[in-house]
């Protein structure tokens, strides 16, 4: 499955890239399985979901939950908890 | 009741002035105005700080906001709300975001703009970098803000997926 | 903490924009700025007026509010705070009266707004005249309105003889 | 006993000048008797006293109830509740 990731504040800097193109295996279903796959893609991703729990995450501008499906996503976002103005 | 709204997101400073002139020019519904400015404190905790930078997710940020807004305005009969937040590097002194809300009584006026604050000072798209002179670091989310939040939480069903 | 106060009486208009410069002009712990506008409506429950005429108590006036400016500085940690009430004849759209609030945190600039305002409202020794079409008479107190100052009233002891 | 008196609003309206100068018999006392006093002084009077307990007074600029003194006081002021701005 083709996506479009974006990654905002120190997630942004731990990957050091703001966003990319990846192509998901099937095995990765929910948005806590593909936060798990990105893990595993190398050291600076290792870092990035060392704690998936504090990581938030929006499949097209709108927040979902690490069991949501990303079936049908265009784009999935990865960032810290906002911390407002 | 229609209400007037106006969401922006943006590098520049903004007036407050002529936003609340922009919702009140030649009505005379308008009965309270209540405006709410955040500005960028010279230090965080007693430790001094030489900038903030504000990171947004484009769209997604609007859209949130406008959600919000469009609550506001289903809650309490307003004439008009403005909502105005900045991103990218502010100075100590310079202003961050305005909420400014005008209706025919003080109460309805002052209730939205508490409600709008307590969401864009707390759970707004942003995060916020504080620069003080041994680097920048990332600004945690506060449970105290998340607590004033959520006083607000029963009649908002979308927030049981933030 | 050292709060600058400022209360004004005056028939003249007011710009607000210059009343909150004045207080956090050059200054970097100003986190928070909640302003409050009171405008002449052009109806009153439906029926349309032509003016407003505000009568005070000369000397009798100022000191009242600045009492309660001191008690919200004493019970708020305030930077400024600024009232300015106009007496005399004000014509619909006009602005009547204002409260600017300036704190580091939000939160104490909102509520001392708040508190100011239900007082400045309801309370603050004004005497208000309506000009309708008919002819003019007074405004009578709202017991609505002393219901929402009396919130505040446990922590103030002046209120039992007013 | 001299006392500058200043009315206000309605009661002034009524009255037909916002102040004036008075020499109160000793035996009123207090801040209600002064009202029934003047209330005594002619049509104008009786019609802004009429209902005493609408009407509020202050001594030297601070609020003060029927029961209290006007010994030592210099302005007394009478007015119907304040409605605020």
């Amino acid at each position: 499955m083709k996506l479009k990731l974006r990654y905002f504040a120190w997630v942004r800097e731990r990957i050091g890239k703001p966003d990319e193109d990846v192509d998901v295996p099937d095995t990765v279903t929910t948005v806590g399985e593909l936060m798990s796959w990105l893990a595993s893609r190398g050291e600076e991703y290792a870092h990035a979901f060392q704690n998936p729990k504090v990581i938030r995450a929006a499949i097209d501008r709108t927040h979902v939950k690490p069991q949501t499906a990303i079936a049908g996503a265009g784009e999935i976002a990865f960032f810290p908890p906002m911390t407002g103005g | 009741m229609t209400t007037i709204t106006t969401v922006r997101i943006q590098s520049e400073p903004f007036v407050t002035a002529a936003e609340v002139a922009a919702i009140t020019r030649g009505r005379t519904d308008a009965g309270a105005v209540v405006t709410f400015t955040g500005i960028c404190r010279g230090d965080e905790n007693g430790v001094p700080i030489a900038s903030l930078t504000l990171e947004h997710y484009p769209g997604m940020a609007e859209a949130e906001i406008e959600r919000h807004v469009a609550e506001a305005a289903a809650r309490w009969p307003l004439i008009g709300v403005t909502v105005i937040h900045r991103f990218g590097r502010i100075l100590p002194g310079d202003d961050i975001m305005m909420v400014v809300t005008v209706s025919s009584h003080r109460a309805a006026a002052f209730e939205a703009a508490d409600f709008l604050m307590d969401y864009l000072k707390t759970r707004a798209p942003f995060w916020k970098q504080v620069e003080k002179t041994d680097g920048k670091i990332w600004v945690e989310a506060k449970a105290t803000d998340d607590e004033a939040a959520g006083r607000w939480a029963a009649a908002g069903k979308h927030q049981a997926a933030e």
